[in-house]
């Protein structure tokens, strides 16, 4: 049996952790979650990126005592993947710290139920009875 | 149902993206940028570590727009949960046990140490200002963890984040105004490799970890100090 | 040129400094924030004066493109630059906390740095940037609701992000650089295939959720009906555009395949049929306004979809108009809360918003000769030059949603000023508001008078941003486009499956005959 | 400056003033002046009518590199008297006691003046028009200031604006794209670009342009199936409003059409382009809508129980004639369709303005509610009575003469069903106007009524002075024929020769004068044979009978509810509301649309969508 390239590998793991990512992000629920589904998709796009840099047998960019120790990485995507985590650690602050409050303001940490009750408010105050009256049915529909 | 949707098209995106791969050069992919600062970063940057070169010289101002993210980030996280901050007369989470007060107090200086370490060689080793800034947060945070009912100098860590971050910016600054391009290599480059080379990266460096260690360090500690929300 | 920088550095450099100083002295933090304002205006008011219609690159650090960043400026890019201080003056949050007029300074520095950088992932970050300063923003101190559509905001835009990066990363694979004028250069080789494609649907539809493109502009409503109708404003007619502008951007300089300019059709016609469909269903003004602006948007992306100086002068145009009449729509809709049945008469009395909220809504719909009118003009005249059965479609949704357009916002008009009073007033409009939302009535009315040296000035900018070889020349130098041109003539030879992968590892790309050396300066013209 | 420009000048102050003085009652025979002021400007560019050069406008724009020019022709003129006529009438009707009337009733006077003035200088814009652009602009700026006169009701009237509004902007986005269309064409908005290359377009194209050009600018003439919002809105509009708006507001869509699919694209093209698998081509297409669009409206009209609402169908089916005699196109079709323009002006202001004069002093327009008035304003009953001889279209007034060059076109060009539904049309009108002036002025005088007085004089003198000019062209056509000669030439269509008393053919011409002094002779005898009888005998109003009863002052009975009973026995199930069906569907249909809409931004979780768009346009891409 012969192995897959190690590059084809990698492509694989860092799309099905992108996919993952996305995937819990579309079918969760619990907000926290969400937000760690997003840490795990924005983990995959990441490897991807770093990826992008990559050959095999290559060294790290870096010179040692001034010389060139070989054929060297492309040093680009890393220092762009330094940058794309720092963003995504201050927007998975952000996203927590959302999280508290709507926690505290509407008790749920739930997307469906935020939702509910966030279109609630809206409608609430823009001095219209809940959408539920009009079109939609009576209960809401089982998940 | 919707849940069988979501997983068909997460599929689809998958299936998409895995078929993409047939036709990228992932592994050999063309260096061209890439080839040039390795050719000529070492000359016109100084540092050893070209990886530093390219985050605080060839792309400087990502940087400095990703510093800006974590400020607004922090920022943000201040503004959303400045209503939230536990009261005086609440009491705080109960004070951690003694291997974990103790260990806070045992590593506090040794992860100061090695953070600068790390930020200070940012241009020479792997590492540096990013990674050494949340070393030190964790360094400045820790301690919080076992005593839940201290807490950070937000005014201090305002000035720390603000100074450092202005630091950043006026170094562009200099640089626009003695060599009419923000952000050039300022300052001699001395002998590739040594701590005292690669001229300004290092100052900028030490900018990013202050600044970097202040807002995490702030940002931690402003969620710690959040009252657990009972809803 | 090299000091508009300043307009991107300096509102960071006071948004920095700004938490600590207010510590001390909100009005101190607040007078700061308008002083940096009002020095990057007059930064940019130079470089336009200085400009005089050509094209200049920056090099930041001054490294030599491609290795190092590059601000491109051209007329394009310092209007959209010009107007975002202006507006974040114009909107700037008064009663906030320093944290806010922080915030709002990041934003401005974002925003510029989208108007003017010309390289791909520093787009990114200035995207990302954006977006966080706004959910700051949009959250602070707002309402539950606010709170939760902030949330709901930043799942949806993170998610998008996540794509814009994956696009990203698609580009840099296959090209191994990130400068736009390079990839301009390297893209008739490189990128023109369906992986190329791929890379530009999934950056299309990354940017496009704060560009407001159908479908993934759910948060539209929900953020723009809980937050103020200055933030409202300031999202809704600053930031949409800029993400719009850098969608445009890539598009032009990298994507001018048929298909990519298709998919941005497409979208663009469903998001004005959902934006203004569900917007003659609201119920209250604010997130009328809001659908609407999703349909504005729509317009925005299928003028631009045309090809050439045409989709350019058009969507220019549409763009303009809209980011000088939602701002003003959202702060008169400030004080006209709650359903709009409940606003019977509210207008009455309030004769000076009433009467901009009319000839707004004129604009809108096209009346001639106000701008909205040449705007929407310039959209059809664009798609049905084209010829093509999509076109037309584009060309008749452009032309059914103006007549749903009209129908309600003559309605919610004719409620605003009926003669029966239902209403009691919470009180006149602000006076700030007012005065903001009339100077962009006599910038309006102004425009009717100057509609001749508008439209030149117009395709002149249009013609400079449609200019592929001279945003390489003036980027990377004359070289570059001679390169260019023998590429475009080998590509039919060139087999497929050799771009790029088969090149030996880690050899420079020689033809481009970087030259090892010190920091050189960019380009300039 | 030329006369053109004094005229713009001119509409503009009178604009200008009604915004600032409109709202006194006092302002009314100021602003009258300055209506009449306009007339006389439009009045001096008279030799247009017979055969001058063509009077341009001094201003002339240039936008993103497209010129826009204006100038008056005869065309131009024909319209715009009429238009400045129709003007002064109105203003006039409304400078004294209705103005107060108006004003005290709680009507915003201001506004109305301001929309009245707003829209004939709206229209000597569109009416100067001389290339697309032009047309467009002029086109809009009409469409809004019909609105907002439209508006000025307030309550329901506002209702019908609104639909009104939706119909206009419909149109003129057809126009719209059928001006873009001709760009893509020709890289230009002139006319005449367009006309060089009309021989070389394809059938395709050349049937998109005529869809366009005459559905847009027929919503304007409420064309078949366009038609739903113009009763209602011209109806609901105050008084003197409804009678401008009447006279000649959609006449702009056919003003439109002849500039454009006659002046532009010719009426050579049209009638080459057949439909395929009929044998109908473009022009016959055009007639057989008018020919709907003269008998649906015409008999909805015969059910309406409001004066106002019945005159404003009327309005709508008597445009049908118009079209009809236009899109026939000979000399006789066409000169009696543009007669009918003028005819159609004079009587139906008359006519509104009668009806209005009845509300201002019983304060209702409802059919069932009136009755017996004759002998208490009988000079607006006079004004009545010539209007609906006119609008029926019987001698002596000028309605007859154009409908009768119509009639007598369809024949010469072998159209029998067009003649059959015109005459059914005119059957239709004669029925339902009688209706008009029986529940009005006929019959026994309501209580409520006994005290009723005939309006002042400021009322009357446009009424009568409208009547006049029906009578006396009516009596000598040839003055108003004389200018459509110009008009046709210029159209490129056949030319008439017209007499004083009308047209003289070999196998049959019309003299007016020689009808009318036969017709009078027969009065004369008439009146002979009354004066030498001597058995007259004065009775009392109210001293009548009604199906065999005797009734009494005690007793009023006036027979006005269900009218034509009988009649609608026999036709009342033709009534289907089938274009009301079809309107209500589209309007369902949307709000479907939108429910589906809005439906999209109310999911649970928004990055589904994502998700999705982004799967979709992969696979669009990689396909």
């Amino acid at each position: 049996m012969t192995l897959p390239p190690l590059e084809i590998v990698l492509y694989t793991g860092a799309v099905s952790l992108l996919i993952i990512g996305l995937a819990g992000l579309v079918m969760g629920d619990n907000l926290v979650r969400l937000v760690l589904a997003l840490a795990v998709a924005e983990a995959g796009v990441n490897l991807l990126l770093v990826l992008s840099g990559f050959r095999q047998g290559a060294f790290a960019p870096i010179l040692l005592e001034g010389r060139v120790p070989g054929p060297m990485v492309d040093p680009i995507p890393q220092a762009l993947v330094l940058t794309a985590i720092v963003i995504g650690v201050g927007v998975q602050a952000l996203a927590l710290a959302l999280v508290l409050r709507v926690r505290r303001a509407y008790g749920t940490v739930e997307m469906r139920t935020l939702r509910a009750r966030l279109h609630e408010d809206l409608d609430a105050a823009a001095g219209l009875p809940p959408e539920t009256s009009r079109n939609a049915p009576a209960v809401e529909r089982p998940a | 149902m919707r849940n069988f949707t979501s997983l068909l098209f997460a599929g689809g995106l998958g299936f998409f993206l895995l078929v993409l791969a047939a036709d990228l050069p992932v592994g050999a992919a063309p260096m061209v940028a890439g080839e040039g600062i390795l050719g000529q970063g070492p000359e016109a940057v100084g540092a050893a570590n070209l990886v530093t070169a390219v985050v605080l010289a060839y792309r400087g101002i990502d940087t400095l727009g990703e510093l800006s993210i974590l400020f607004a980030a922090a920022a943000g996280v201040g503004l959303i949960l400045s209503g939230m901050r536990r009261r005086a007369d609440q009491r705080p989470d109960p004070e951690g046990g003694f291997i974990l007060l103790a260990a806070a107090d045992l590593l506090f200086p040794l992860l100061v140490i090695v953070g600068l370490y790390i930020v200070l060689h940012g241009h020479l080793t792997p590492g540096g200002g990013f990674q050494g800034g949340v070393i030190l947060a964790a360094a400045f945070f820790l301690p919080l963890l076992g005593r839940p009912g201290d807490s950070l100098n937000h005014a201090v860590v305002n000035w720390v984040e603000g100074l450092a971050g202005g630091a950043f910016v006026l170094i562009g600054l200099w640089a626009l105004a003695v060599k009419g391009d923000f952000l050039a290599p300022m300052l001699g480059k001395g002998a590739l490799g040594s701590l005292f080379s690669a001229g300004t990266l290092p100052l900028l460096y030490i900018a990013v970890g202050l600044k970097v260690g202040a807002e995490i360090a702030g940002l931690m500690s402003t969620l710690q100090e959040t009252e657990a929300a009972e809803p | 040129m090299n000091f508009v920088v300043l307009a991107v550095a300096l509102p960071l450099l006071a948004g920095f400094l700004t938490p600590a100083l207010g510590r001390s002295s909100r009005a101190l933090a607040q007078w700061l924030g308008w002083g940096t304002l009002a020095v990057c205006i007059g930064v940019l008011w130079v470089a336009w004066a200085r400009l005089d219609g050509g094209t200049v690159a920056i090099a930041i650090g001054g490294f030599r493109p491609p290795l190092g960043i590059v601000f491109y400026l051209d007329a394009v890019a310092l209007l959209f630059g010009l107007a975002v201080p202006l507006m974040a003056l114009l909107l700037w949050p008064r009663e906030g906390t320093p944290q806010q007029f922080a915030l709002t300074l990041v934003l401005t520095a974002s925003a510029t740095g989208l108007a003017l950088s010309g390289d791909i992932f520093n787009l990114y970050v200035f995207y990302e940037l954006t977006a966080a300063a706004s959910f700051g923003l949009i959250a602070g101190r707002g309402t539950g609701a606010a709170q939760g559509a902030a949330l709901r905001y930043l799942l949806l835009s993170a998610a998008g992000s996540v794509l814009l990066l994956a696009g990203i990363t698609i580009v840099y694979l296959r090209t191994g650089t990130l400068n736009l004028a390079h990839l301009a250069t390297l893209a008739p080789e490189r990128l023109q295939d369906p992986v190329g494609l791929a890379a530009f649907a999934l950056m299309l539809i990354g940017l496009g959720v704060k560009g407001e493109l159908f479908p993934v502009n759910g948060w539209v409503p929900e953020v723009y009906g809980s937050v103020s109708g200055r933030l409202a404003g300031l999202l809704a007619g600053l930031v949409s555009k800029l993400a719009v502008l850098v969608v445009v951007r890539i598009l032009v300089l990298i994507f001018p395949q048929p298909e990519a300019a298709q998919l941005m059709l497409v979208l663009g016609m469903l998001g004005i049929v959902a934006g203004e469909l569900a917007a003659w269903r609201a119920r209250d003004l604010r997130r009328q306004f809001a659908f609407s602006s999703i349909g504005q948007l729509g317009i925005v992306f299928v003028a631009f979809s045309v090809p050439g100086e045409a989709g350019i002068v058009a969507g220019l145009a549409v763009a303009l108009h809209h980011l000088l009449v939602k701002p003003a729509l959202f702060l008169l809709a400030e004080r006209w809360g709650g359903s709009i049945e409940g606003l019977r008469g509210a207008g009455r009395g309030h004769w000076l918003a009433s009467g901009l909220f009319i000839l707004f809504a004129l604009s809108l719909v096209g009346l001639p000769p106000l701008p909205g009118f040449w705007a929407k003009l310039l959209t059809v005249m664009g798609l049905m030059g084209l010829g093509t059965g999509l076109a037309w479609l584009g060309a008749l949704t452009v032309m059914a949603a103006t007549v749903v357009e009209a129908a309600y916002l003559f309605r919610t008009l004719s409620v605003l000023l009926a003669r029966e009073a239902g209403y009691t007033s919470p009180g006149p409009h602000r006076g700030l508001d007012l005065v903001t939302a009339s100077l962009a009535g006599l910038v309006l009315v102004g425009s009717v008078f100057a509609l001749h040296p508008l439209g030149d000035g117009l395709k002149a900018m249009a013609a400079q941003a449609a200019d592929v070889q001279g945003y390489i020349r003036t980027v990377l130098g004359d070289r570059a486009v001679a390169r260019r041109g023998q590429r475009e003539d080998r590509i039919s030879e060139a087999h497929p499956a050799s771009r790029g992968s088969d090149r030996p590892m880690g050899r420079a790309d020689r033809a481009y005959g970087w030259p090892a050396g010190s920091p050189t300066r960019g380009a300039r013209s | 400056m030329t006369l053109l420009d004094g005229l713009w000048l001119a509409s503009a102050l009178t604009a200008l003033a009604a915004g600032l003085f409109g709202r006194s009652p006092s302002a009314g025979p100021w602003l009258t002046a300055l209506y009449g002021v306009q007339f006389l400007l439009v009045a001096f560019m008279g030799p247009l009518a017979y055969g001058a050069d063509p009077v341009p406008a001094s201003p002339a724009f240039s936008v993103l590199g497209y010129g826009l020019s204006w100038q008056f022709t005869a065309l131009s003129w024909f319209f715009a008297v009429i238009t400045a006529g129709a003007a002064l009438a109105a203003a006039w009707f409304m400078s004294g006691a209705w103005g107060r009337h108006y004003a005290e009733q709680g009507g915003d006077l201001r506004l109305l003046q301001l929309a009245l003035a707003l829209n004939p200088s709206t229209m000597y814009v569109l009416l100067a028009s001389r290339d697309f652009l032009s047309l467009f602009v002029g086109w809009e700026l009409v469409s809004w200031a019909s609105f907002v006169l439209m508006l000025a009701a307030g309550g329901v009237g506002v209702r019908w604006a609104l639909r009104y509004l939706v119909y206009a902007i419909g149109g003129a986005m057809a126009v719209m794209a059928a001006m873009v269309l001709s760009h893509a064409l020709t890289g230009s908005f002139e006319f005449g670009a367009l006309a060089a290359v009309v021989p070389d377009l394809s059938a395709g194209t050349l049937w998109s342009l005529v869809i366009l050009l005459s559905g847009g600018f027929g919503v304007k003439m409420g064309l078949l199936p366009f038609h739903l919002w113009q009763a209602g809105a011209y109806a609901e509009t105050p008084g003197p409003g409804s009678a401008f708006l009447g006279a000649i507001s959609s006449r702009m869509g056919l003003y439109a059409m002849l500039l454009t699919l006659f002046g532009v694209l010719g009426l050579g093209t049209l009638k080459a382009l057949s439909i395929p698998w009929t044998p109908l081509e473009a022009h016959e297409l055009l007639a057989w809508i008018a020919a709907f669009t003269i008998v649906l409206p015409t008999f909805t009209a015969l059910k309406q129980n409001d004066a106002r609402w019945l005159l404003a169908w009327h309005g709508i089916g008597q445009g049908g004639y118009m079209l009809m005699g236009v899109a026939m196109g000979d000399a006789l079709a066409s000169a009696g369709g543009l007669m009918h323009v003028f005819n159609h002006a004079t009587y139906q202001a008359a006519l509104f303005m009668a009806v209005t004069a009845v509300v201002y002093r019983t304060g209702t327009a409802d059919l069932n509610k009136l009755g017996g008035l004759v002998t208490r304003m009988p000079l607006t009953f006079l004004v009545l009575l010539v209007g609906i001889i006119g609008l029926a279209g019987l001698p002596p007034m000028n309605g007859f003469v154009s409908k009768w060059l119509i009639y007598r076109a369809l024949i010469d060009d072998g159209q029998p069903l067009l003649f059959v539904a015109a005459v059914v049309g005119t059957l239709g009108t004669i029925v339902s106007v009688y209706k008009l002036l029986h529940n009005i002025f006929l019959g026994q005088l309501r209580v409520e009524h006994e005290s009723v007085r005939e309006v002042p004089g400021s009322m009357l003198a446009p009424m009568l002075a409208l009547s006049l000019i029906v009578f006396v062209t009516g009596l000598a056509p040839g003055l108003v024929l004389d200018w459509l000669t110009t008009v046709q030439r210029e159209l490129g269509l056949a030319v008439l020769a017209p007499t004083l008393g009308g047209v003289e053919r070999p196998d049959g011409g019309l003299d007016m004068l020689w009808v009318v002094g036969i017709l009078f002779a027969g009065f004369g005898v008439g009146a002979l044979i009354f004066l030498a009888g001597g058995r007259a005998r004065t009775v009392h109003q109210l001293d009548n009978y009604a199906g065999g009863h005797f009734l009494t002052a005690e007793v009023r009975y006036h027979y006005s509810d269900n009218f034509y009973a009988g009649l609608m026995h026999r036709i009342g199930p033709w009534y289907r509301g089938s274009f009301q069906w079809l309107q209500d569907s589209v309007v369902a249909a949307t709000d479907l649309l939108a429910q589906a809409a809005a439906g999209v931004y109310r999911v649970v979780q928004p990055a589904a969508w994502l998700l999705g768009v982004t799967v979709l346009a992969l696979w669009w891409v990689a396909a």
